[in-house]
């Protein structure tokens, strides 16, 4: 078998991604500074930061700080908030090759919904990817991604509400991932996405008390990998619907760790940091290696279900 | 593109004072050509990922296809730095952020540095005596072993105050009290400008000053960042009540909008 | 204030450690192999690796892969079993002049409950430590440190059988971490100590499969101490027993994040592996903290609870 | 204490195959002084906190205060270890494990070397010649690329028979061939000791040739380590039905008693 340009390109929800490598939310702003640095166009596509109806001024400083192969943030959610987005953000995201995915969160069901009638009624953009990470206000602040008869009532009513396929990106910070992801796909999710950030912390040892502002934090970075990893096996498992598995991922071969364990595309978030051109590093890494192992696609590269 | 990553060639790795400070000098056509003073680089201190993030040093100057960078040994990435010989290669990204914006109309600047400050002010010092723009240097240290970032500002052949904390070198105290005091008040002008890098307690002081002399001034900041680019929303300072990112807003701010208290706790 | 010789020791559950560092479960064997590098008495103890009632084999190879900052381990509890522990480990650990903690484990209640007894009955041993991180067949495979009411019935039995204190070792791989370590003070628990590895997985790319023979593995080592250090912080503000906190320590900075969070003492895993002086190390450390910030003793670092 | 933590000093770090084949030499009396043919230390990269774990290398030799170890790249580890230079420090834990046992009683000795094997087996070539042992050298390898790491053993003036795979040097074929044809056939007899450090396969060929000809011998194997001294379990193989320590019961076992089959998959 000959194969000389293997296809990258993938398909989840009807539509079509150039190949399996997306910029992560929070980890990519709208789009505009890397587009400073190289062609974005080039990505499978991007999920710009969350958005929630109101503008967000977000946490005190410290917000961020290393931790061995990881970092900790407690950004707050800052963000422009919908008006200003559709009116500033989204012209320049409009005008792109590649698919833009629009990251929201709220502290209400309502809210959710209001945000994904009004984002899907804008053109241009591929998916919502709903972040349920986020503390809900009508159950005393536990976080939606904690309580899978929530996540159900709130996938049902986003995705009534919304035009275009919706992605549920899931928190790793439940023993419950799989029931989770379950309730998503009952709901009628398109696709869920994970793992957002586990929950940590750091001290400042001199000043004897915690470094962030917030006190904790969100962890990720490649530290988080092998955990991101589990919980995306244990997800592929256990839905049908298109798994985007993220956390941890700098390079070609991470990135070839979670399309092996099940996920049809993945994300890359921290590695940016470090790397602004490692999503197309990641890229061309997955086409060396499917040529180098003689592989016509993507998806040939997923291991039994049942392994 | 005008931002680059690049993987470039470390050309020397002198230490100004052992274990301590150090001057570095890289090899890269674009960053000489496209940095400007007050914009600043990120460096990977290792290719593994511990350390994770890379690190952020202003450039310190800026000449035929080589840059420098002036730092100092605080942590383990700097410590990782200072162990980097000639000829090894550093992931570099830049020339990063809004530098200094000077205004020609203005015909004297005056430069306050404290502690590391001089590292982003020499290559604005050098740019603005091009510009015909005259320079003067206030300069604030804790001891005499910061003194040696000030010899390139010596050789530009400006004025130079010098104010230390523990008097072993020029007027015994904080750099501010030159502002008060005979020796060293600077002339409060419309005709002036102010650019100052240092410890936020400092500048602090200087806008102060600033505000009360009609001045205007730009100070250049930090926070400790991850991206470097404006993405991440981690490097904020508030500024005029809002959070304004300093990788990409700034570093360098209008003193007068800098909301001083607020950042206090960095 | 003139401070000489700052006092490392802590007392919990009555048993004085002459400081605060302990080596952590099956990072240190019976303590003979690192006797053979340094003076093991010098530590405020150790916990042998974990011991069950009849030897276990443990899993099929490979059981061990390094991760970024960390590493995957699914030893599957490999040991000797309680009669040849008893008979050929006890007589060396009862020479030292350390605390001996005897980590255990079972597949139901009652077996805990057996060990607890027994080892409890010789002497040289200072403390149990309860690890519920293991599969409860009774129910079904479930690990016994996902569900209050079971670890409050298991330290119930083991508590009303073992003559010694008893520390509750609590695993990571829970949304209700404080839920679970108020079962366990309920229950009667002396101490608690957190946290085990955490749930993750790596995969081959070359084989296409999962690198460890078990498919998952416990995370441990730097990769985890943000994750570790929010857990105590949150079950220190919750429980009124000691802490012991744990979780990628790798030198005295990371030790005082711990004590500082809450802990009263802390343990020491898979530094040991990177450098086996690291527990000599910080507890030298924490000496020399101790001295430069003028405090007299451990407990004045730890920072109150309602911060 | 037999087994230290220390960190020792790079002599030499010398490219026998640029990029490939390394020969280390560390300055330590300690090690120089405990070592024995067979044992190995464990390496540290970096001393930061990614590559986490030391690397295991066998002791290639001990001398004069000074020990070498003979290394392949073969990943991240490795790499870093190669571009270390002569004065840097790394921290070493050894000597570890249990090493070679030699019968003085046998007055012939087989060394079967395959790849990297050679690392182990010079030293303990060395030791057995000083004991007035009659030493010949089996060595197999994929192409002629790895011949170098045997020149030690020229010098040592013993015999030696070479197998490549691809025909570039020795006969063509694996090494196990040797021991059938009749080029390179060792004479079974039981007053010699067989020694082996190679690839899986090829050891267990020689296992299976050794049970035939009723000889005894020892094979020193690898496994993914943490700890190395014991305690992590993590190491093991299946010797006689039962797992032990690849680390602390080895690497060196008897190759009659090693479970071939169950290891096959490392
Ligand atoms: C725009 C910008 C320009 C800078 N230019 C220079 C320069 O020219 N020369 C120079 O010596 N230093 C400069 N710094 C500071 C330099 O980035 C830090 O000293 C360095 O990142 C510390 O890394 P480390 O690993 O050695 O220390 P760490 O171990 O990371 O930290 C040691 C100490 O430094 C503080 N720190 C860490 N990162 C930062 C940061 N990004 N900003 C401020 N404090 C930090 C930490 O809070 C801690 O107290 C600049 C910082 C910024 C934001
Ligand atoms: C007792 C012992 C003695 C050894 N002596 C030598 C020696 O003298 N010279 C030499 O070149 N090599 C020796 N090795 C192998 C050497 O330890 C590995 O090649 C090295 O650890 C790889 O590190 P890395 O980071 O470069 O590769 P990694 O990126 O960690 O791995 C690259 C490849 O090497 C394999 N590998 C990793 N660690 C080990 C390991 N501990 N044992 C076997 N395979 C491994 C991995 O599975 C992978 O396929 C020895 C191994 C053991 C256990
Ligand atoms: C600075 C930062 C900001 C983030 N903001 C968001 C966000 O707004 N919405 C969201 O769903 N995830 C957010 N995330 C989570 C990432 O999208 C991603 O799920 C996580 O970081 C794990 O991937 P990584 O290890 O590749 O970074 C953020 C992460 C970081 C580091
Ligand atoms: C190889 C290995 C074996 C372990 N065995 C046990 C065990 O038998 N019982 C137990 O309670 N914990 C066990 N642990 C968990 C550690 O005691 C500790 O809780 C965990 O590794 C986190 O700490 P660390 O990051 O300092 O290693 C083991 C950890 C490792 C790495
Ligand atoms: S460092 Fe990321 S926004 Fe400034
Ligand atoms: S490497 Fe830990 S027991 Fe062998």
């Amino acid at each position: 078998m000959k194969i000389n340009k293997p296809n990258l390109s993938v398909t989840i929800a009807g539509v079509k991604f150039k190949n399996p490598v997306i910029a992560a939310s929070g980890c990519f702003g709208y789009g505009q500074e890397y587009a400073e640095i190289f062609d974005i166009n080039k990505l499978g596509g991007f999920v710009v930061k969350g958005i929630s109806l109101k503008p967000q001024q977000g946490n005190k400083t410290p917000r961020i700080v290393e931790t061995p192969s990881g970092m900790l943030n407690a950004i707050g959610l800052q963000n422009v908030g919908l008006e200003v987005f559709i009116k500033e953000k989204l012209p320049f995201l409009k005008k792109l090759d590649t698919n833009v995915i629009v990251n929201i969160y709220g502290k209400k069901i309502e809210e959710y919904a209001e945000l994904a009638e009004k984002i899907s009624g804008e053109k241009g953009i591929s998916f919502l990817e709903v972040n349920i990470s986020c503390p809900n206000v009508e159950k005393g602040g536990m976080a939606f991604g904690h309580d899978p008869e929530v996540v159900y009532k709130l996938v049902k009513e986003v995705k009534k509400r919304s035009k275009i396929p919706v992605i549920v990106k899931l928190s790793p910070n439940t023993d419950k991932i799989t029931e989770i992801a379950k309730s998503a796909e009952d709901a009628g999710a398109d696709a869920v996405s994970l793992i957002n950030t586990i929950l940590g912390m750091a001290i400042d040892i001199e000043k004897r008390k915690p470094v962030l502002a917030n006190i904790t934090g969100g962890l990720s970075g490649p530290a988080i990998k092998p955990v991101a990893l589990r919980m995306v096996w244990q997800v592929a498992q256990t839905v049908k619907i298109p798994v985007i598995g993220m956390g941890g991922i700098t390079d070609c071969s991470g990135a070839l760790e979670f399309i092996i364990a099940g996920a049809a595309a993945v994300q890359v978030g921290t590695a940016n940091f470090i790397n602004p051109l490692v999503t197309l590093e990641v890229i061309e890494g997955i086409g060396s290696y499917l040529k180098k192992h003689k592989l016509r696609n993507i998806s040939s590269l997923t291991i039994q279900k049942t392994a | 593109m005008k931002i680059n990553q690049q993987n470039i060639r470390i050309i020397r790795n002198i230490a100004l004072v052992p274990d301590k400070i150090f001057l570095m000098e890289l090899e890269s056509a674009h960053l000489s050509r496209e940095a400007k003073p007050g914009q600043f680089i990120e460096v990977r201190c290792v290719q593994t990922l511990d350390p994770l993030l890379p690190r952020p040093f202003s450039i310190h100057d800026a000449e035929d296809n080589k840059i420098k960078i002036l730092y100092q040994v605080v942590g383990e990435g700097t410590k990782l730095l200072s162990l980097k010989r000639p000829g090894d290669e550093i992931s570099v990204l830049g020339p990063l952020g809004t530098g200094f914006s000077v205004d020609k109309k203005k015909k004297k600047a005056i430069l306050f540095a404290g502690g590391m400050g001089a590292a982003p002010l020499y290559f604005l010092a050098r740019k603005l005596i091009e510009k015909n723009i005259d320079v003067e240097l206030y300069f604030g240290t804790r001891n005499k072993e910061n003194l040696i970032t000030i010899n390139p500002f010596k050789k530009l052949g400006i004025k130079i105050h010098i104010a230390s904390e523990d008097g072993s070198c020029g007027e015994k105290g904080m750099i501010t009290c030159l502002l008060n005091n005979k020796v060293g008040a600077p002339i409060a002008s419309s005709g002036q400008s102010i650019f100052t890098c240092g410890p936020r307690p400092m500048m602090k002081e200087i806008a102060r000053w600033a505000l009360k002399n009609n001045l205007t001034g730009q100070a250049s900041l930090e926070k400790e960042m991850a991206c470097g680019v404006g993405v991440c929303l981690g490097c904020v300072v508030k500024i005029k009540g809002d959070y304004k990112r300093v990788c990409k807003d700034g570093p360098v701010f209008d003193i007068n909008e800098v909301d001083w208290e607020e950042n206090e706790n960095k």
